[in-house]
């Protein structure tokens, strides 16, 4: 997995490491041949994105769904195609036979009738059970987590994840790329988008949905077990968008408890000299442009010059730019980095941060990004198109010094406590 | 339009006459011609063009009304009261009379009334292009008020739908101008008064699709 | 589609317009009257302009008014000055299946907008 | 008109009528029957039929081509073969090449050839109009492909064009223009199609035609150019806007000022889903022209073949927001939606079992055409029941936008449509090029084609159902998409061989068919049922010598086979007798014309000016008018040709003003 692109930079992808479907289990079903086929080769391991293998409540009642469907398809199937073969080879004209004619039959109208009702009663049945589930599956469960709701929000090429702790319609904090959510309650996901439209799909979790601008969609999560989900974004959105992945990660209650008291916990700024002090003065003069960490902005949005100015509650700016507030068309927020340690992915969920089981931070990763954004994600169509316009991180051509400073900055941002 | 058969040209008359009262669409199996029921087809085709721009207005104008952040603007405001209703309620009734111009023009060709059917054409012409008119008019007193074409969501769907209508009603003023100038030449007879009558559906037609556009857009709030 | 409907049309054998010119003579009156009816109609649909003029009561009955007043104009104009009275079934089957397949189709789709319900909020 | 009359009637040269009159045109009427000049001005239906087919299987080679790149980058993980960008804007034109200008014009071909043959006419009613949509279509489709050179980069917004990624702040370059302004064009071609085909099947049909005694191929395509004319305005609403918003600054996709998003996806498939039985049913029909024939008995329930037909084509109008089950469009919505899409299923099972019905207890000659039909009825198969699968709308939302639908729309347009398009080729090529195509080889590029179909889109349900996202240039080696993404690759390669076989195939049986001397197969060489295999091989310009009375359903083959009271067939005459000679010499056709060509020329051209810079328009402009004003004063028959009547004069003109232009070009033609 680790390899080398462009020869430059060697750029660690996610790591396989998904606690939950890390498990090799063989799922049994009954289906189409093509689909025992395919899980033949196919335990879940290695498959982070498959469909087959329900992991919360929402995704178990579509499969159980599915699966009947499958195995109806799956008889018709054989039935057609194996009497197709079973018809070709009993009435095919045998070669040198004579050319007799069979009986001229035109129809048999109940025989007609007849096909034309049956299938449509399967179907009516099929139906219920599509309603029973969607009935199901709109419905907000009774035991919706009433603490934490997430605000979803989709742009080109990644996701920030507005926590509103208690429902009370005000952002508490905010991440990117990776959903925190505890196991065991469903959590109300209300989604949007900055720019195009996206689609928000955690397999594992439950089916997709698309998070349009100007719209909002409802969608909600139960994971059953503590696990690492990832999802991918399944609506064409531009240049990047097979880029554009998320990651949900279920934590027990109790820890996940402690990640919120976490990312309400302010960051320390680090002491006058060091690498890290260096590295944040870097940050609020080139980098607040478009991310924040909150605290080091002043009220007004502008990055602090001098510690007096430092003021902890100033952290709202990120939010004013949220779509929740008015609908932006065009990208132009970038992640919130609060707390960046607490995150083992980064890039659209696509590059490693951290190890998931060392917590090391791979900082040939973060470096690479730093000294060339592009070179991760594609951000800019081809120079040949003549054209300039790109989205995401510019290259900020920072020197390796800078970036250095940044990336000692940057290890210092996790809550005390973590 | 009518297109006389092989023996039917043999045996017509010199001059107009009785022709009108030979059916023109009997040597196909539906009894019309080709022509007219192409016009009608492509009729029932339009109403799905004129559909979706009405649709699409009417989805923008509720949505200017209550989407977040655009209740009070004055660009809302533009939106409806824009509209002159006693004015275009007349430019409503000049395209309806037209349509009566134009049946009557027809009818009048039927008999091979040249000089009633040149009156009427001419008539039919008249008030398309006061109506035509009329709606560039309109357009200029909204752009002076300050609703451009891109202004917001409204006005863009408005013009769009309305000015499709506009599109079509010129087109429709050049056939009519066509006809009467094929007229002048002594080439539109009673035997080819299909021509002028499948004109007229299409002049008809646009009268119908204004007739929508006037309660839809005008009228319901 | 009306297609089907084409099938009684006999085909090889197609039937007499039952109508020739002597319907397009004794029209001309028929015109006029209907025109004089159209003005009607119109004059009545401004008339729901000047609001102040009705009781607020039959206010609310203005846009189900309309909506008949603008049915019954375009079926005048479409059965008479466009002949589908009198002329052959199958025109007025295409004409009728592209507005019924209109209306309906943008209706669903508009219902599927939540165009009847009131405004949507963005949820804070 | 006329064209249905018993006997021909003789006329010598402008007796009576005076129409001297000569042609207004600056272009003098084309003479020449044969060369490039003949087909450039022909209004022949049947020569617009094979350059449609022509014109398809190029542009089949160009998506095709696009289909192979899409392949060998996503043959491994990381794939470095296209960048993203050239990825998005590949597999945008791959798609858009197949539904547009591939399967829509071939079948529009086999519709312009087999139509007027099928009901016993001589041509098309309009058939300058014909020739106009066939240089539309044409012009929209090089216009459309255009953008790769001119554009700056082709439409990178998927076939699908989604708002607002759609808009110029996503997609700056001029390829959604391209895609706004080409398919625009050929819609329009399709509109004026349409209208020209049901006319013709309406009212062309040979006496005793009557509807229900018509081949279940024309009945497809009747649904088909009436699917296409109720939805073609459609898509037209919706391209417009989009051009509007692009060029002019409108604002129907524009977020910021309070637009919603699903206004372009609810009018893209309103249109969209009507399109998708616009493209299968042609296939529909072939099939159940193939099957009988080869089985040697007739469909079986022909009336159910024929309402099924029609009940798909009116369902296809219910259930549109199944492609939008993700989109948030509401519960009630999306159940309604689900219902509606699960019981379309219904008539389409209907049909499928009347073909194994039809196939029970016959006599299956396994020819090429008879192999491709049954290919069909067993891959439609499984790309209908997958669409079951889809319709069930909570499992759609785990597959939707996964190569599991691309699995399943490939499965119905390639298993379904493309191999009955093959199938109808083999069918129908010695009809129209009075040559076979070599059996042997049609067997081979069947199998191959069959194999390498399965397995390129088989493993695509697998890979879907993994959770491998459509529209990706590329994924990662921890996804486990790896080994059936080299399958489906090695499948592509497997197809490319079929089709280079298909080709060997034409060449092959050309030139050993040239080298034979030229045999004719004869009329009727698969001892067909429809009339078309009435008349000489290949088609005589005129099509029937004499119009035939018909009689009863598939005449053509009554009068060749009695039944005895067992119900067998018996021969009661034999084919030469009954055939026709195709050596009419007194029968009058439509004059062919340069103005088609220039009429449709004008609008790509004009196509630009909107895009570029509105001066480019000018010259568009004024050769659209040019040939607006040349096809009005042009006789549509011309009196030296001894034209019997005004028949054959085509109204003309873009969808807004065929009466303008009708006026007074028909009236030249007979006023004197």
């Amino acid at each position: 997995m680790n390899e080398m692109v462009n020869g430059e930079v060697e750029k660690r992808k996610m790591s396989p490491k998904y606690e939950y479907l890390g498990q090799p289990r063989r799922q049994v079903t009954i289906l189409l041949g093509m689909m025992l086929f395919a899980l033949a080769g196919c335990s879940s391991a290695g498959r982070p994105l498959t469909t087959l293998e329900p992991r919360g409540v929402a995704a178990s009642s579509i499969h159980n769904l599915v699966v009947p469907v499958f195995v109806v398809a799956g008889v018709v199937f054989v039935f057609i195609n194996f009497g197709v073969l079973y018809v070709a080879f009993r009435f095919r004209r045998r070669a040198g036979e004579q050319d007799v004619f069979p009986e001229q039959v035109h129809g048999n109208t109940k025989l007609e009738l007849g096909w034309t009702i049956i299938p449509a009663l399967v179907l009516a049945g099929i139906a219920v059970g599509t309603i029973a589930t969607l009935i199901t599956l709109n419905a907000e469960p009774d035991n919706m987590a009433q603490d934490v709701e997430i605000r979803v929000v989709g742009q080109q090429w990644w996701w920030a994840f507005e926590y509103d702790l208690g429902r009370d319609g005000t952002v508490d904090f905010v991440t990117a790329n990776e959903m925190i959510i505890p196991t065991g309650t469903p959590v109300n996901l209300v989604m949007t988008s900055r720019d195009v439209i996206h689609s928000f799909w955690i397999p594992a979790l439950n089916g997709k949905k698309d998070v349009a601008p100007g719209r909002v969609s409802k969608l909600w999560m139960q994971a059953d077990k503590p696990g690492r989900f990832l999802g991918q974004c399944t609506e064409f959105c531009g240049l990047s968008h097979g880029y554009m992945r998320m990651m949900a990660v279920a934590k027990s209650p109790g820890d996940f408890d402690q990640w919120v008291a976490g990312q309400m916990t302010k960051a320390a700024i680090p002491e006058a000299g060091t690498a890290a002090r260096r590295g944040l003065e870097t940050f609020t003069s080139t980098c607040t442009g478009c991310h924040l960490i909150n605290g080091v902005n002043t009220a007004d949005c502008t990055p602090i010059s001098t510690e007096k100015q430092y003021d902890p509650k100033a952290n709202t700016c990120w939010m004013g730019a949220s779509p929740f507030t008015s609908a932006a068309q065009v990208s132009g927020a970038a992640p919130n980095l609060t707390h960046l340690m607490t995150r083992y992915v980064f890039v659209g969920a696509l590059y490693e941060l951290r190890n998931v089981e060392t917590g090391a931070l791979n900082v040939n990763n973060l470096e690479g990004w730093l000294r060339n954004p592009g070179d991760y994600k594609p951000m800019a169509p081809d120079p040949t198109r003549g054209n300039t316009y790109g989205r995401g991180m510019p290259n900020m051509k920072l020197t390796e010094d800078q970036i250095d400073d940044l990336v000692a900055y940057f290890s210092t941002l996790a809550p005390p406590s973590a | 339009m009518r297109r006389p058969t092989l023996a039917d040209t043999l045996t017509a008359p010199a001059e107009g006459g009785h022709a009108a009262h030979h059916d023109p669409g009997h040597e196909t199996n539906t009894g019309i011609t080709n022509e007219k029921l192409g016009m009608w087809l492509f009729l029932g085709s339009e109403c799905l063009l004129f559909g979706g721009l009405i649709s699409t207005f009417l989805l923008y104008k509720k949505k200017l009304n209550t989407f977040p952040g655009f209740e009070n603007t004055s660009i809302v405001k533009l939106g409806r009261n824009v509209f002159d209703i006693p004015f275009t309620s007349v430019s409503s009734f000049v395209l309806l009379m037209s349509s009566l111009t134009m049946v009557l023009a027809v009818s009048a060709l039927t008999r091979d009334d040249q000089r009633r059917m040149r009156t009427w054409l001419l008539a039919t012409v008249f008030l398309g292009a006061t109506f035509l008119a009329g709606q560039v008019y309109e357009f200029t007193a909204f752009v002076k008020e300050g609703l451009g074409y891109t202004t917001n969501i409204f006005s863009s769907a408005f013009y769009t739908l309305t000015g499709f209508h506009g599109a079509h009603v010129l087109i429709g003023l050049v056939i009519l101008m066509t006809m009467f100038a094929r007229s002048l030449q002594g080439k539109l007879r009673a035997r080819n008064a299909e021509t002028l009558e499948i004109a007229g559906l299409y002049w008809h037609f646009v009268d119908v699709v204004w007739v929508v556009i006037f309660v839809v857009v005008y009228l319901i709030k | 589609m009306s297609v089907e409907t084409v099938a009684t049309a006999t085909a090889g054998h197609p039937e007499h317009a039952e109508h020739g010119a002597e319907v397009h003579e004794s029209h001309d009156r028929t015109y006029v009257k209907i025109a004089a009816i159209l003005a009607v109609l119109t004059f009545m649909e401004m008339l729901t302009y000047f609001e102040s003029i009705f009781p607020d009561a039959i206010e609310r009955y203005f846009a189900l008014a309309l909506l008949v007043l603008m049915s019954t104009k375009f079926y005048l104009i479409s059965a008479y000055f466009m002949h589908l009275r009198w002329d052959k079934p199958v025109l007025r089957r295409v004409f009728l299946t592209g507005i019924v397949i209109a209306v309906v189709v943008y209706l669903v789709a508009l219902t599927v907008f939540n165009f009847w319900n009131g405004p949507e909020v963005m949820p804070r | 008109m006329a064209l249905v009359e018993r006997e021909p009637l003789a006329l010598p040269t402008g007796a009576g009528t005076g129409v001297a009159i000569e042609p207004l045109g600056v272009l003098a009427r084309p003479r020449t029957k044969d060369g490039w000049r003949s087909w450039v001005t022909t209004v022949d239906h049947k020569k617009i039929g094979i350059m449609y087919g022509a014109a398809a299987l190029l542009f089949f080679l160009v998506g095709g081509f696009e289909a192979m790149l899409i392949r060998i980058q996503l043959a491994q993980p990381n794939g470095t073969v296209l960048s993203a960008d050239l990825f998005n804007q590949v597999y945008t034109m791959h798609g858009v090449t197949m539904v547009f200008l591939v399967i829509m014009p071939m079948a529009a071909a086999f519709a312009n050839y087999l139509l007027p043959l099928q009901v016993g006419a001589r041509d098309v009613a309009f058939p300058r109009l014909n020739a106009f949509s066939f240089w539309l279509f044409l012009g929209g489709g090089v216009f459309f492909n255009s953008s790769w050179l001119l554009g700056g980069g082709a439409a990178d917004c998927g076939w699908f064009c989604y708002a607002p990624n759609s808009g110029v702040a996503f997609s700056p370059t001029h390829g959604v223009d391209f895609y706004s302004v080409g398919l625009q064009l050929a819609g329009a071609a399709s509109l004026i199609g349409a209208v020209n085909l049901i006319v013709t099947v309406l009212n062309m049909r040979a006496p005793g035609m009557t509807l229900f005694r018509m081949p279940v191929f024309t009945w497809m395509q009747l649904v088909v150019q009436f699917l296409l004319l109720f939805s073609m305005p459609v898509i037209t609403v919706a391209l417009f806007l989009l051009t509007f918003d692009r060029s002019f600054g409108a604002n129907f996709f524009n977020v910021e000022q309070g637009a919603d998003p699903l206004l372009w996806q609810h009018l893209f498939w309103i249109f969209g889903h009507p399109e998708v039985y616009i493209l299968i049913l042609p296939s529909f029909g072939i099939v159940s022209e193939i099957i009988p024939t080869m089985s040697r008995k007739p469909i079986y329930g022909y009336p159910f073949m024929v309402f099924s037909g029609i009940a798909i084509g009116f369902m296809g109008w219910g259930v549109w927001a199944h492609h939008m089950f993700a989109s948030g469009i509401g519960p009630i919505s999306v159940a309604a939606f689900s219902i509606s899409t699960m019981f379309i299923a219904v008539p389409t099972g209907v049909k499928i079992l009347n073909w194994m019905a039809t196939m029970w207890g016959g006599k299956i000659t396994f020819n090429t055409p008879m192999l491709f039909s049954a290919g069909v009825v067993a891959m439609f198969t499984i790309g209908g029941l997958s669409g079951v699968t889809h319709a069930v709308a909570p499992a759609d939302t785990q597959q939707t936008d996964t190569y599991y639908i691309v699995a399943h729309f490939h499965y119905v347009l390639f298993g379904g449509a493309l191999l009955g398009l093959f199938a109808g080729m083999y069918f129908w090529w010695p009809k129209v090029f009075g040559l076979m195509l070599n059996d042997r080889l049609g067997k081979v590029h069947f199998w191959i084609i069959l194999v390498g179909f399965n397995l390129t889109f088989g493993p695509m349900h697998i890979l879907g159902l993994q959770g491998m996202s459509r529209r990706i240039q590329t994924y990662q080696p921890t996804d486990g998409f790896t080994l059936w993404n080299r399958v489906a690759s090695f499948g592509a390669l497997v197809i490319a061989v079929a089709v280079l076989v298909f080709l060997y195939n034409i060449y092959s049986s050309w030139s050993s068919w040239k080298k034979a001397g030229r045999p004719n197969p004869g009329a009727d060489p698969w001892d067909a049922r429809s009339l078309e295999w009435s008349i000489p091989s290949p088609a005589p310009e005129h099509n029937f010598d004499f119009v035939p009375e018909i009689h009863a359903q598939d005449d053509f083959w009554h009068r060749k086979y009695g039944e005895d009271d067992k119900g067998r067939a018996v021969r009661i005459a034999s084919t030469e007798d009954i055939v026709q000679k195709g050596d009419a010499t007194d029968v009058h056709l439509p004059s062919p014309s340069f103005y088609p060509l220039i009429l449709a020329a004008g609008l790509p051209i004009i196509g630009y000016g909107v895009i570029f810079n509105r001066f480019i328009a000018i010259p568009g402009l004024l050769l659209f008018l040019f040939g607006l004003f040349g096809w009005a004063f042009e006789p549509a028959t011309e009196p030296g040709d001894h034209a019997e009547d005004g028949t054959h004069g085509g109204t003309g003109g873009d969808d807004h003003d065929a009466a303008a232009l009708a006026a007074p070009g028909n009236e030249e033609a007979h006023v004197g």
